[in-house]
């Protein structure tokens, strides 16, 4: 076999979709594993696999050492390290290189030039990328804040330069507010941080989150393929990801796709990246950070523009050019709802265990990318996502009533899941109304879809034919060792989680 | 056969009488003295498609849940609910055992760590008060007191692994 | 609930597929079913399900007052026929409307005006679409063969007026070749049908089979959607079909299209249709037939062009317009790959039966539409495709890749498929050079892939290991009863059917 | 625990002994005297992982074939064989069991139906000569004799419903 090999140096989701791209280019995929993981989708799916340690990731997916010897046992010598654990550690970049592998990403200097926060953002703001307006040193009175509001526009914060944690920070929403919150602001920092030190900052009101995918491959050149809304986030995790965005005009695109460029082009960035910016109401666009690593959500882009991100990610990393050789035009609307094995009927707390049943949906517009199938056993010690829903539709609409119709032909046995969670946000008119700001889970509710009254009578009688089956002794029962147990007792105590419904 | 079920739900639908005159494939049960009637088809250990007289078809997916209770998945909802025979529940309540008790145990709702007790025997604790974090998944979870009372025991140490539905914690019994 | 119902009067695969249009439309989906599909997946995803009768077509899935009476007690409105049963019986459709049901699918006029093949040739030859040239009457001499020839071309075919079956027929590739062929036909002709009379047609030599989607409204606009590209054929039966076809430029698209769409307004043509044409190699195409239906491979149409055909016909029976309002271009390549309970080691010989374990495809690139899913029995009583993998690249090149992924990833225990057939022929030669005709199949054998040295080492090594495991009693036995039944002895006499491999 | 398979192919590849010093997780298994060795996990009843020492790794799924044989699906390839402990293996072939013998019946493929009987006992047929019609998902199979001999017995009526694997004639023995 002398196709070259790649090692992933990653698990669930993410590796498999590497495999996939392997296979696509005719690379020989290579899997690590930790005890955890030994029987797990993207071992089974691979050419060969390493063990590399115990659960815990820092001592298996997050020692550089362990995966660059695996690479050398089962000459491999493609190193792709997906999203999380290592994938954004200029370190091991450089340790892969060093050890005369080829690292499937951006350079280390690109990694690191991105990896720090103010750093980045000296940087990209030398290119002309704008940041979020703010003042660089304490205001010496309110009238340097009130200049500071002419020329930025309203409304603005005012922060304690000693401060952090919300406190002694005021809104101020005019000129003509300014002194008295200048002074109020003064005073609160005096009395919570022993400094009167005052800045003022642009306030950005309702922003949402939208980034634009960046591509540069080995000859120079850079492009961009559009944007993703991923404004909804729970804990500031990304939950559900759109492109295109409904905020985004064609013009608007066009100008953050060429900042985002010029972002990239600043730090010399190679293979696929993303750059986040906070968008304002009105239009007005500033840098956050750049993502270097392909992303969980990169499938929305891949459905709406026709592009393989990972298989451009592999063919970069080999010296050829990227294969897209013309500008591509958006086509259609593309959510994904990340499906994590939570339960959001007890505040999304992890569920792990065994998938004893699994329906993924499928026909028109619906692609799944996951890294379990039934039997799989989600372990306790990684990231809980199980799957991937990406939906297609010609437009917004048709997109959002296939992903209703994905997620309620789903089933997921065994643990319990986000699905549901989906379904009650698919239906809430803010969201279909497309008005949606990095704010709206924090004031987003979960409420279980109720069953109607016919849907109760079913479930109750299933169970009681069930249990009479069971009694009869002549059918299967309920799988997973009810069997065995039989009718449960009256439980004499609910568990502190309570009730579900 | 007669059974009882006990929804989640509080108010009259709490507790609700069934009754298999026939089983599957053509099925009649007596709900509340309601009669509800068709087909009904076994496609895989637990999984079921009911067709109601009136045609309804619905595909119903029964496992037990961690807790011992009956997990019901049916599309886009899951309802869960003690399922027993009429015999089983009357001589269940009769023993003292059937009756909704205020919590006395605190179990782990998932497969963890404990990371951190935050309460000793003898610590009054007031409702919703955290009393320990549970590490799952790279997420830390409070775990809070099911209602006011006093900690009798604390079962497990911090360090320690535990399944789910594993008793974290006592309560001192309040009746 | 007062959402419209709509009842599919069809069973597996494509019933599911109507489901899933149907609840993209928000109307709710009634199945009907006969003993052998009580638990099949497209009763267990819908709303509601009638049963229709014994396991024989022509006792349930084929009897129209049964379809119609299950219609009328669930309070379907409209009637979706999918593709084979009764879908092109004009009686049928009438009898639906008949009932005051509403028929998705064109009008019973349309449907008999091209169910018959002589008679729906008349009707679009008059509407300028070209068919195959040939002699109406015998032909007196040589010298008309000649003329003929003259006129449209060599090669011609000399066909015994009285003839069938291929017997005395002769190929002429010049008019010098003429007066020898015809005075040997003539006596040929005479010796087999006891007949002399002789005509000629043009000999359209290694053509493909290519046909155009169209997609008419009420308000009578008619579109073209393209063509598909599917001369793959085994027994006549379609089995792997492409879009576009890579023998297609846009200048001949361009026209088969505007000829399709006379076709079809020949016909005053409602709802999504199919225009089949044979193409020669010089470019020059005749129409063979229309079919007055949705068909099985439409979804290559629909990824190519981003449309969603069946929601369309559901719309269009509502009376609303087509919801494409401009022009669509084609993006990308899709096949689609027709996966039968059949085992391609033994002649394609059916293989009904349990499904024990089933792993569908999954990633980039890849829309499974099914109608099973594990733990489903294929029953012995109807077409036994299971599966349709459908799968898009951004072109022919990188869709052949994915398929093969695709199909290396599945897993279909309990019965054999299809799938090793499909990869032995994506492999093909002349197939990726897309050298083929309706013929290439007849003169392709299939191979199974040999496993490697180190491959049979493994299916070894695994039998041993199980088998160690089952007599030391500690793990799980193959599934499926060998656990119960040990190993299995030598078995005395070699069934029929002899060896795989 | 020794072990032999007797593959389809031809050959000096057609038997093989096979001899487990170790079982999973950390097998150990000598192929005609060669060693493999690596590290061996059950996914699901009968679907096993092989990592083996170079690092390769092959998911081969295990089931009993219809006629009592092994089948073994790997990727794009299916293999089919017998696999038999060495003493049973022993057994059979020293009472005569064990050798390939000429088929003495015809059973089916496939489950079907008889649609047509084309030969009665005492019938001389031919090796490949048509015997009778099966039809099975709309199709008609024709079943051919496997090899020339005499019908013993047809076991089968015209119309009668088979399952794979059932006998449909015998043919006299030839030995």
């Amino acid at each position: 076999m002398n196709r070259p090999r790649l090692l992933i140096a990653n698990r669930g989701e993410i590796a498999a979709r590497i495999i996939r791209a392997c296979r696509d280019l005719g690379v020989s995929p290579v899997a690590v594993f930790s005890d955890a993981d030994r029987t797990s989708l993207h071992v089974r799916l691979a050419d060969a696999a390493v063990h590399i340690g115990p659960p815990p990731a820092r001592e298996s997916y997050l020692v550089p050492e362990k995966l660059i010897a695996a690479a050398k046992k089962t000459g491999a010598t493609f190193i792709h390290p997906g999203y999380g654990f290592l994938a954004e550690n200029a370190a091991f970049a450089q340790m892969v290189i060093d050890a005369g592998l080829v690292w499937v990403g951006p350079s280390p200097g690109s990694i690191s030039a991105m990896g720090s926060k103010t750093a980045s953002r000296a940087k990209v703001m030398a290119a002309g990328v704008p940041i979020v307006p703010g003042m660089t040193t304490p205001a010496k009175d309110a009238a340097e804040v009130v200049a500071f509001g002419e020329k930025n526009g309203y409304p603005l914060l005012l922060k304690a330069a000693a401060g952090g944690g919300g406190k002694g920070m005021r809104v101020v929403r005019s000129a003509g507010e300014v002194p008295a919150a200048f002074a109020r602001a003064q005073s609160e920092a005096k009395s919570y941080f022993a400094d009167p030190a005052v800045y003022a900052e642009l306030f950005v009101e309702k922003s949402r989150h939208v980034e634009i995918q960046v591509l540069g491959d080995q000859t120079g050149r850079i492009i961009a393929l559009g944007e993703r809304e991923c404004s909804l986030q729970r804990r500031h995790q990304k939950v559900l990801e759109e492109c295109p965005s409904a905020a985004v005009t064609p013009e608007l695109r066009a100008r953050m796709e060429k900042v985002a460029v010029a972002a990239a082009r600043a730090v010399d960035y190679v293979s696929a990246g993303t750059v986040e910016f906070l968008l304002a109401k009105d239009g007005r666009f500033f840098f956050l950070e750049m993502n270097t690593r392909i992303q969980v959500e990169h499938p929305v882009t891949e459905v709406v523009y026709g592009v393989d991100l990972v298989a451009e990610m592999i063919r970069i990393a080999r010296g050829e050019p990227m294969s897209i050789e013309m500008r591509l035009e958006p086509r259609g609307h593309a959510l994904q709802c990340r499906i994590y094995a939570e339960d959001p009927a007890r505040g999304f707390a992890p569920s792990p265990g065994k998938i004893r049943r699994l329906r993924r949906p499928q026909g028109p517009g619906v692609r799944v990318d996951s890294g379990v199938e039934e039997g799989d056993v989600v372990p306790l010690d990684y990231d809980a996502m199980l799957a991937k829903f990406v939906i297609w539709g010609k437009d917004r609409d048709e997109a959002i009533r296939r992903a209703r119709r994905a997620l309620g032909e789903a089933r997921v046995e065994g643990i319990e899941t986000t699905i549901p969670f989906f379904l009650a946000m698919l239906e809430d008119p803010e969201f279909l109304a497309n008005d949606v700001s990095t704010q709206f889970l924090d004031g987003w509710t979960y409420q279980a879809a109720t069953e109607t009254e016919e849907q109760q009578s079913a479930a109750l009688v299933a169970g009681a034919l069930d249990a009479f089956e069971r009694a009869q002794g002549s059918r299967p029962a309920a799988s997973g060792g009810a069997g065995t147990a039989g009718l449960s007792p009256w439980r004499t105590a609910r568990p502190t989680f309570g009730v579900r419904s | 056969m007669k059974l009882r079920a006990r929804l989640p739900a509080s108010g009259p639908k709490g507790d609700v009488r069934l009754e298999v005159a026939h089983g599957a494939p053509s099925f009649r049960v007596q709900l509340d003295g309601r009669t509800l009637a068709g087909e009904a088809a076994v496609f895989r250990p637990g999984i079921w498609s009911l067709v109601f007289e009136d045609g309804r078809q619905i595909e119903v997916s029964l496992e037990p849940a961690s807790d011992g209770a009956l997990r019901v998945q049916f599309g886009s909802a899951i309802l869960t609910f003690d399922l027993q025979d009429e015999l089983t529940a009357l001589a269940l309540v009769s023993s003292g055992r059937g009756k909704t008790k205020r919590a006395d145990v605190v179990a782990a709702a998932m497969p963890g760590r404990v990371l951190k007790l935050m309460v000793a025997p003898g610590d009054v604790v007031a409702s919703g008060q955290p009393i320990l974090v549970l590490e799952a998944m790279k997420m830390e979870n409070e775990v809070k007191a099911p209602r006011e009372g006093v900690v009798e025991s604390v079962v497990v140490a911090a360090g320690q692994a535990v399944s789910a539905g594993e008793i974290l914690i006592r309560l001192k019994s309040d009746g």
